[in-house]
């Protein structure tokens, strides 16, 4: 739905063939440079994108978790986006004839998500504002969970928000992983860093050096971590 | 012109946030939307429910949140529900009361662009896009647009339709955009409800300043009145806020 | 979706014309003895009767709160539901081609549910086996929740099950008022009740017999319940 | 026959039990199939994961439900979902290894009847309907009926199909019933996919007596077992279940 720095860096390297979003931008910040980069100049190479809006992914992805093909949704009437989204089309409704939209299905090969704990079984919870989380790993073929914790015992409250294991592929223990974006309860939203994003991501070179130097230079996440210490901002 | 004690974003906040009224039910972006909604709710309107699109339903933010995702939201709910049911049950079911937008480019029906400049399959400016736009523009009962008044955003005709505001695609009894609060004054929808005019100006603001910063030929509405200043206490609380807002985010 | 005893008692003092539901039984126990004489019989009055699964059902909620006119689910085909149900219908996907299920949203004029806390202001709190409750308060026009308790602080978990104060018409404490089912953390379900209702049920005179001494005659339903600690049987 | 040390429902509850694998997924209902359910996994299958259509995931009652909304299931669950959401994101999604069936009438087919005896406008027993069964029947992976042997269950023509247990009608790879454990034998659905034929028989029980309590002319494999009788920790098993149950439920 809102692909964030990590789309952005993707993007740059040219990891990505097709976007397919509803909102591209640095939240509270502005741009996502690399995206513009690639939208507006097809830098560093060409990038197809299929386009919605919030409510369509959403109904798209609880459709995907659903098994059902297709979601229906209130509206795309008179907007510009079916223009440009041939998979954006109307559907009659069989009692009142009503014409409403619908979407296909969401169906991802790979989810990953980042939630709060794991139990050793597998058993993933999460809490606090938990997206669209849920709906895009029931909707996936497969699915990695990374998780701040592996606890013994998820002392879940009734009705938490859980992904049994069965559901799940794999879980692997990162702390921190969410990052720049955060964990409730365990972690902030690193707001310095989605800012400093802006002067990173907005030249080429720039963006270049600081993947060179922070991503492929680095061992692995706690490597990144550390560079990341050192020097947040270039 | 005098010397104002306020600016004029400080003017515009302050205009959005008395336009809502105590017990609206509110679906809020971030921003100046978002900026507008709390201080409405710190001062004349305590009551008021903020629905964030991440899901946070009756936030109570003590500082404005950076992002849709901030914890700040999420702790201060009533509840937090997934984004699937606050676009489904809350929005689409008809129980947002007034969308708050933003807008890159606007026109005279109150239609929005927020996707490009220029053609879309070539763009000049790529921008982020729908979000929630859309649907809040058609789902909720009415859409308070807030923006900078210029003639780059007030355009004749949009280069893309992200979210229809006329009213004509909305659900059930819902209007679309009936207000634009801007840093120079206010445009509603006029009584054919066709085409949004000028109704208000802030202080200082004349109807020619307001003209020239819209790219159609905009129309005034007979008796013009003035927005009357940010009162001590809405200024007062709207800069504690900022100040609050940047303390957290270390900016 | 599962018409209970208090269906029964409705049906069988006449009170009810017709009956949507996806299940008509004594959980557990046999048959609902006033909903079976209804349909086979016409006693006391006909019941006209609206049949699905509870698949059907939970959609058919599920779009009523989510205003939508219609809800897609996969089912129905080859089943003879659809042959004495026109309201479930077929749909077919729009971009697939695959033929779906379709029903009409169920949107009540009134539901009635009864939930553990609501908060002075009127959010209301549930948690355990939550059924298709939320969203049928949510599609309905109004709504009437009955608590075992008002309390100052809900002291909600993390997305707890709440519905705002805003989306509820009513609420009212009535400690125990989900007998003979019961409230998580707060009491039994009633069993022995359920058992017994086979008996009083299941002939008209017991049945007319017991409704008035414990319903017509009593004054409130602390009266009822004081009257039932007595004769619970009969 | 030999007086045996178990009753007919025992054998028919534990062969039921020893049907499912060891980790399966499993949408059980009330009675039976949820007393075969979790004999098994407090014998063999420990890891088995019992659904329940109220929305308790992964539940481990310690004593058998009386109903499908009972707190016992709720307090033992990995956690307790909605009706919408259990019926959509788990059935539906065809995330349901094996559904377990009861049924008024059964045809040789395994399609089910449990709405009506007689005509359906005027019927001569009016039974509970659907509930979740008419789905379960078509989107779980493979659906096991468990129920007593008798010409009135095991019918020529069933009197209204409630649901399509032929796999026809079934969602992706869901094969429909593929097995029917009664009090006599066992039930599998013959190698050409079309009808159900007997495999199987309880100790003490002969052929002729299950084509006698068959509405249909009942088909024979070829090499037609017997079912090991119950052992005596599947028999203590199932034993304290009951009682722990009687006991929890005042009967």
């Amino acid at each position: 739905m809102t692909p964030d720095v990590i789309y952005d860096q993707l993007i740059g390297m040219g990891c990505a063939r097709k976007l397919v979003f509803s909102w591209g931008g640095n939240p509270g910040v502005g741009s996502l440079h690399r995206f513009r980069d690639a939208v507006e100049n097809g830098w560093p190479r060409r990038l197809e994108i299929e386009e919605h809006s919030h409510a369509a992914m959403a109904s798209a992805y609880t459709a995907g978790a659903a098994g059902l093909p297709f979601a229906v949704y209130r509206g795309g009437l008179g907007s510009d986006l079916p223009k440009v989204n041939p998979m954006i089309r109307r559907i009659e409704c069989p009692f009142t004839g009503e014409e409403l939209a619908a979407v296909p299905a969401k169906r991802p090969d790979v989810t990953v998500i980042h939630a709060q704990k794991a139990d050793r079984r597998g058993n993933v919870m999460m809490w606090g504002i938990i997206g669209v989380q849920k709906e895009a790993v029931l909707a996936a073929t497969h699915s990695i969970v990374t998780v701040e914790e592996v606890v013994d015992e998820l002392d879940a409250p009734p009705n938490a928000v859980i992904l049994p294991h069965w559901v799940v592929s794999a879980v692997c223990e990162v702390p921190g992983g969410a990052h720049p974006s955060y964990a409730q309860g365990y972690s902030q939203r690193d707001n310095a860093f989605y800012r400093a994003w802006d002067s990173i991501s907005r030249h080429r070179e720039v963006f270049s050096d600081w993947m060179r130097r922070h991503i492929l230079e680095t061992d692995d996440f706690a490597d990144y971590r550390a560079r990341l210490r050192e020097s947040p901002d270039a | 012109m005098p010397e104002r004690a306020y600016t004029a974003e400080e003017m515009m906040t302050v205009a959005a946030a008395r336009a809502l009224s105590r017990r609206a039910v509110c679906f809020v972006g971030i921003g100046l939307p978002s900026a507008a909604a709390n201080l409405a709710r710190l001062t004349h309107a305590p009551d008021l429910i903020l629905i964030y699109e991440s899901g946070a339903i009756g936030a109570r933010p003590d500082v404005l949140p950076l992002s849709i995702g901030d914890g700040e939201l999420a702790e201060t709910a009533s509840t937090v529900v997934s984004t699937p049911e606050v676009f489904s049950y809350y929005l689409q079911a008809g129980r947002i009361d007034v969308g708050f937008l933003g807008a890159a480019q606007i026109d005279r029906f109150g239609n929005i662009n927020t996707t490009v400049i220029g053609d879309y399959q070539n763009p000049k400016v790529r921008l982020p896009g729908a979000g929630g736009a859309s649907e809040i523009a058609t789902s909720a009962h009415e859409v308070f647009v807030i923006v900078r008044h210029s003639k780059k955003t007030f355009v004749e005709k949009l280069d893309f339709i992200t979210s229809v505001g006329s009213g004509k695609q909305a659900a059930g009894g819902a209007r679309g955009v009936t207000r634009v609060i801007t840093d120079l004054g206010i445009l509603e929808r006029d009584s054919d409800g066709k085409e949004l005019i000028l109704t208000r100006l802030h202080p200082g603001i004349t109807p020619e300043q307001a003209r020239e910063a819209t790219g159609w030929s905009l129309k005034t509405v007979g008796q013009l009145k003035e927005t009357p200043p940010p009162a001590a206490d809405e200024l007062a609380t709207l800069r504690d806020l900022h100040q609050r807002t940047r303390q957290a985010h270390g900016a």
